[in-house]
């Protein structure tokens, strides 16, 4: 029995081990973001990679931030965005100068993926025919045309002020919001207007991008990014998608993400097939939470394991060590009640400055969850052991340290499983919150769920939690039937 | 540690006092143990025997006056170096109960790091003074009868071959048949490796056949302590007479 | 101490009691909204009703829902949106019929607040006095006017197209993001837009309402509604705000809310106090934390402590009438488990489908969570009970129930007592999240904070919590201290 | 209840077999308590005594044979309802921790509502019988020495009156003049409201003293059982033999 418990758990935790080999990859929160991270993760699982993904990590900073602190390994950034908003660059420099600034914050800069994702302006496909205008110059002719530019645009300081000023550009355009602008378009209210160059609207709205011959919107190349001190492998892969996606490649699957309503995981299995990049995978669709069932799994027992190991490594000993001493059991009691009350998602939250997102702070989090019914039951069952055996123990001349090894604490062992018990369970439940903060595990469908409405998946976290708490309670009442005998045993187990 | 077996004392009480809860026990106690002799306390209950043997082993403080081990005087600290070459067999019995028989007896060999082998043989040699069988040793305190319980706790205490042995009513579960057996036991070990022992008792035949000493206890005060025959030939007070004339 | 036990305790609950007779304010989720639900609590709190409010529920069928279910007493909803979205009536009926409608429903319209919201043509005053334009079918006579109309008025059936065919309106209007219409009104691209008469910008932009003359648009009076069976001194404390506002009035008072950033409480106290309805508090302003702080602290209390008492008289007795039957404990404790095991928030999330928002779901969750340490350190503490006390328990004759009532309990007593306290850290920890469905409580501080980004406001909430769990502590050391001789209790106490 | 005094056996035990872990201890065991007389078992340790008091008290079940208790056989059940007219003082003392001495003797008074006054009486007088006073009345069970909580025991057995008294060791740690007093108080409340008592002893001489009849056993069997005098005059084997001779 003991034998194969201590396989299981080192089975469990092996997995683990090799977490510390898998490629993280990260993206910001949007949907061009996901949809390239999800492209990376399934090239370079297909290139034999371990791939975790934390997609959706937020805004720039956050995400460059975990790339530079390792909680992610790879993601993909815009160069203008790198030189502008990361490095505080003036201008966008050429590519060498960008690696070079790049480089000194231990980052790398990999070759681009194909397309610029930048501001243009748009114009119907017809009236570019008609008018024969294929760039932004050739507008200085057409001073009647209705320019709708969005309210953004206008705003920025690199937006619509400076284009007119450097082309020429005779127009007043009129304030227009720019989810409302290509329709306008369509209906002829305005004939030109703002746009992404990768905006999956263009081609489904008929429209020309109009080429920036004059170079003034800076370039905002996709290149992925990794840390200097990357996995070659991981590079070589990684290179492998360069140039396979062009300005309407990219239109085309943002298109199918936004209008036909596919997955991230489907558009980029379709898109790296039809590039040949990858095989076609013959099992079912990737997105199944069946298949990801086992990974959520093994995520949440990990989680909960380490975080119980680590609160029991701590706290019973820490209990030993003050119990004597009423004063320090106090603060004890006192500070592990503290951590307990600071409620779960705060406590998330304040973690994330601490010791950024993920697997750590995770099971920090858990841990400090569970030390308090470990130590509360600790002490109170050193603190109520029977007199005579206390006695007998001093008096038979057993030093402080076999008294507890050898009588104070197997006497305390029922007390203090039930208060293992608890912390276990009350672990599993609260891990499903870590999926707030991408440590994955149960909560991972569950908060998916929640946020979809939907509550089969919500069901593909919760059944399961629900299940590895009843196989929690047998695992420790094995446990307990293998180290106390079967008269101090509470006769559950 | 060895007794030195010259000296007169191995135990010394000097001048102890102790309260419990503001009423007084012990005032300005004297007592002494003589060395490699057998000394039996007797006195009613409740007048402070157990409470004597728990200030010799250091398990209750004094409120005043010294305590001698082997010519040296203890403090609270040094007592716990004592308690192993000290048996005591306490009242309540007192075994543990996640521990079988067998390993409630060994258990201290073991944290001495005895060689398992002597370890055994120690064992094997004690339970068969004690009439105690394999089968008895190998089960847990709650399937024990009250004398097997009791023997195996006397065995407890004599496992180190402990020089100062403290027995606190030891034998009054044991059937007379058995008793008498230990009694030998007792009484030839004092010839061949003569141990220190303080026992407590209300068998005043014991108390005879067993010891070299009596002391006699009254309301925490010792009002005889001297050789059996003359506890038994003169008696010092009335209640001593009493206890010799009707209970031997 | 017990009797000054009993006396604080009850004194904890008594706010309870008179909960029962609390007004509780709703409002729907919008600046409107809340400012009028904040209107109505102040004048009931001047009126001398203990007032609470739970403003911001959410859409219509919630909030109207919660009136009917008594989980709130009052809010301001608009007849038209009564007539049509709730009732399901197809025109909007005279204020008789609708208050007979209503009346089926248990519901009781009181009278109007003074004004309409509707849908408005508004037009710039300076047009307007220009053209002499005043009216809707004024319109007809000036077909060269822009209008600039929402996409959202544009795709109302009861929008744009029923509106130009009853006037007869001969404009080809274009679509246009209200949140810009105003500005391009002020830039003189559009003439006329369509707004809601209480927009608090058409003050600011200078523009006229032009009058409906023919009553197209349905009447969106604004009307407080309670339950048949409220209060008469609640409905006339209500009547008291009858007429009081007018369209203007209510723009300016959006407008102060939207533009001059003044909070709900402190616009609506301008308006009572100037309106003379109430006095002015000579007391800070009513927002402040501190001011809050013992509300949160009270109605926390309330929710741990009515939690922690129903899982004592739940779980303990549950726990002693099974202990004896090994398969009936493993059930007990593996369901505990499973309740555990459902995270705080999607517990949360799923109580609301059962039992509404607000206390009683926060109570039942926290019942739910603290039940599993109670139940486990009560089953194991009498489970490992000394076999001696057992054996002389019922050899002398006890019946089951003296053998538990007068040894086995008092022995487990102790562990039970560790169980309870730390149920009890956990449910203040747990407590925090009840805010998420406005039970109130600390959390309130907190989630308000965690979401302005505001640490002195999550502080509010999170060091209470902390110093009340320390409170708890003493507490029970002192509870310990009465009921657990001395040389039982834990050393501890 | 009464106990018919007419009837031969208040308690009889009818082929009783039981085993512990597969170890017959009783077989066929045919047993009877005399009405309202005392009876002693003696024997050796671990030869069954305390299980047959647990038998006859129904804290332990047979697993073979009939008990009749005032010539009633009884099923498990209905020896619950027994049970708070047979006073059992068991081996172990298992005084409650959580009450002092005095609640632990009228726990049993209160739950059958004995108004205060009697309750304090009846406390009272067992406490004086047994040499207790308010001091130790109101200790707490492990403030007391070992006699002293062997006496509460016993008083916590009698204090309801019950017609039928099972004691095991009861008097083990009492001293030996407080104990003669017991013994008196025993004789003299024969006389005058006689009880079925069945006392477990290794004293052969507080047997002799203190019973009507002895009942000897050995390895779960009883070997002979009869009047006191005939067990002295005409011991029925060699083992009773000797606890005779060398003990009385
Ligand atoms: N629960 C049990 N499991 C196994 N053996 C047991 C159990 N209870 C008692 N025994 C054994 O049964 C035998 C009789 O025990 P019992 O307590 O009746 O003896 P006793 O006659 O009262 O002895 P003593 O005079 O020492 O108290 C002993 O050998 C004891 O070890
Ligand atoms: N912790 C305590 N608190 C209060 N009184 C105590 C405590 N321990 C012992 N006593 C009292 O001290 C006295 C002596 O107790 P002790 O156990 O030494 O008696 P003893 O001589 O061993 O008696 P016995 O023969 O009954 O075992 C008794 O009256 C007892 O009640
Ligand atoms: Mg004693
Ligand atoms: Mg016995």
């Amino acid at each position: 029995m003991n034998r194969w418990l201590i396989v299981f758990i080192v089975g469990l935790l092996l997995p683990l081990q090799s977490l510390a080999k898998t490629v993280v990859v990260g993206s910001k929160a949007f949907n061009e973001g996901y949809l390239l991270g999800e492209i990376i993760a399934q090239k370079l699982t297909h290139d034999g990679f371990n791939v975790e993904r934390k997609l959706g990590l937020g805004k720039t900073i956050i995400t460059y931030e975990a790339l530079k602190q390792g909680e992610i390994d790879v993601y993909v950034e815009y160069t203008g965005t790198l030189a502008q908003a990361i490095l505080k660059l003036e201008n966008t420099p050429s590519p060498s100068t960008l690696q070079q600034h790049a480089k000194q914050e231990g980052i790398k800069i990999l070759p681009r993926l194909g397309f610029n994702n930048t501001y243009a302006l748009v114009i119907s496909e017809q009236m570019a025919k008609k008018n024969n205008i294929s760039k932004i110059s050739d507008l200085v002719n057409y001073p009647d045309l209705n320019l709708g530019i969005s309210h953004e645009f206008l705003k920025r300081k690199d937006g619509w002020q400076p284009l007119a000023a450097a082309y020429g550009l005779p127009y007043q355009p009129v304030g227009i919001e720019h989810s409302l602008a290509y329709q306008a378009i369509a209906n002829k209210q305005i004939a030109i207007t703002d746009a992404y160059t990768t905006d999956g609207d263009i081609a489904r709205y008929h429209l020309r991008i109009l080429k920036d011959d004059k170079n003034f919107f800076p370039r905002y190349d996709a290149v992925p990014l990794v840390r200097t001190d990357a996995d070659p492998a991981l590079i070589k892969s990684l290179q492998g998608l360069a140039n396979h996606i062009d300005e309407a490649k990219m239109q085309q699957l943002n298109s199918q993400v936004v209008n036909d309503d596919q997955s991230f995981a489907e558009v980029a299995e379709q898109f790296l097939t039809g590039e040949a990049l990858i095989q076609k995978s013959n099992t079912q669709g990737l997105n199944s939470p069946w298949q990801s069932l086992p990974r959520y799994i093994i995520e949440h027992l990990q989680l909960t394991i380490v975080a119980l190991i680590c609160s029991c490594v701590v706290g019973i000993p820490l209990s030993i060590a003050v119990y004597r001493r009423p004063q320090a059991s106090r603060m004890l009691v006192y500070c592990t009640g503290l951590l307990q009350t600071i409620p779960s998602i705060a406590l998330l939250a304040l973690m994330i400055p601490l010791l950024g997102i993920g697997w750590v702070p995770a099971v920090v989090a858990l841990f400090l969850y569970s030390l308090l019914p470990i130590v509360r039951n600790t002490l109170t069952a050193l603190l109520t052991l029977d007199p005579v055996m206390q006695q007998v123990a001093v008096g038979m001349g057993l030093t402080p340290r076999e008294q507890l090894r050898h009588v104070y604490i197997p006497l305390a062992v029922p007390m203090i499983f039930s208060g293992i018990r608890t912390a276990a369970i009350i672990n599993i439940g609260t891990a499903t919150l870590a999926a707030f903060i991408g440590a994955g595990g149960l909560g991972e469908p569950i908060v998916m769920g929640l946020s979809l409405n939907d509550t089969t998946l919500v069901l593909f976290g919760a059944i399961p939690a629900a299940l590895l708490a009843i196989l929690t309670e047998w695992l420790f009442e094995g446990v307990e039937r293998r180290f106390i005998p079967a008269h101090l045993r509470n006769t559950l187990g | 540690m060895q007794v030195d077996s010259t000296l007169k004392a191995a135990v010394e009480l000097r001048n102890i006092s102790l309260s419990f809860d503001n009423q007084p026990l012990f005032k300005n106690l004297y007592f002494e143990l003589p060395t490699e002799k057998i000394t039996a306390i007797v006195g009613a209950s409740g007048c402070g025997k157990s409470t004597l043997l728990k200030l010799i082993n250091g398990l209750v403080l004094p409120d005043d006056g010294e305590i001698h081990i082997c010519g040296q005087q203890v403090s609270h600290s040094d007592q716990a170096d004592w308690r192993r070459h000290m048996g005591y067999a306490v009242q309540q019995i007192g075994l543990f109960p996640h521990l079988n028989a067998a390993d409630n007896v060994i258990l201290l060999a073991q944290l001495e790091q005895w060689s398992s082998l002597s370890i055994q043989e120690r064992l094997d040699y004690l339970a068969d003074k004690m009439g105690l069988d394999q089968a008895i040793l190998s089960r847990f305190p709650h399937e024990l009868s009250g004398g097997q319980a009791q023997r195996v706790g006397l065995c407890r205490a004599m496992m180190l071959k402990p020089p100062i042995l403290l027995l606190d009513e030891a034998f009054s579960a044991v059937d007379p048949i058995t008793r008498m057996d230990i009694y030998q036991y007792f009484l030839r070990l004092q010839e061949t490796e003569p141990r220190t022992v303080l026992l407590i008792t209300h068998d005043m035949r014991e108390a005879v056949k067993l010891s070299d000493y009596i002391a006699v206890m009254q309301q925490g005060e010792i009002v005889q302590f001297a050789p059996v025959e003359q506890v038994v030939s003169q008696p010092a007070t009335d209640y001593v007479a009493r206890l010799v004339k009707e209970h031997i």
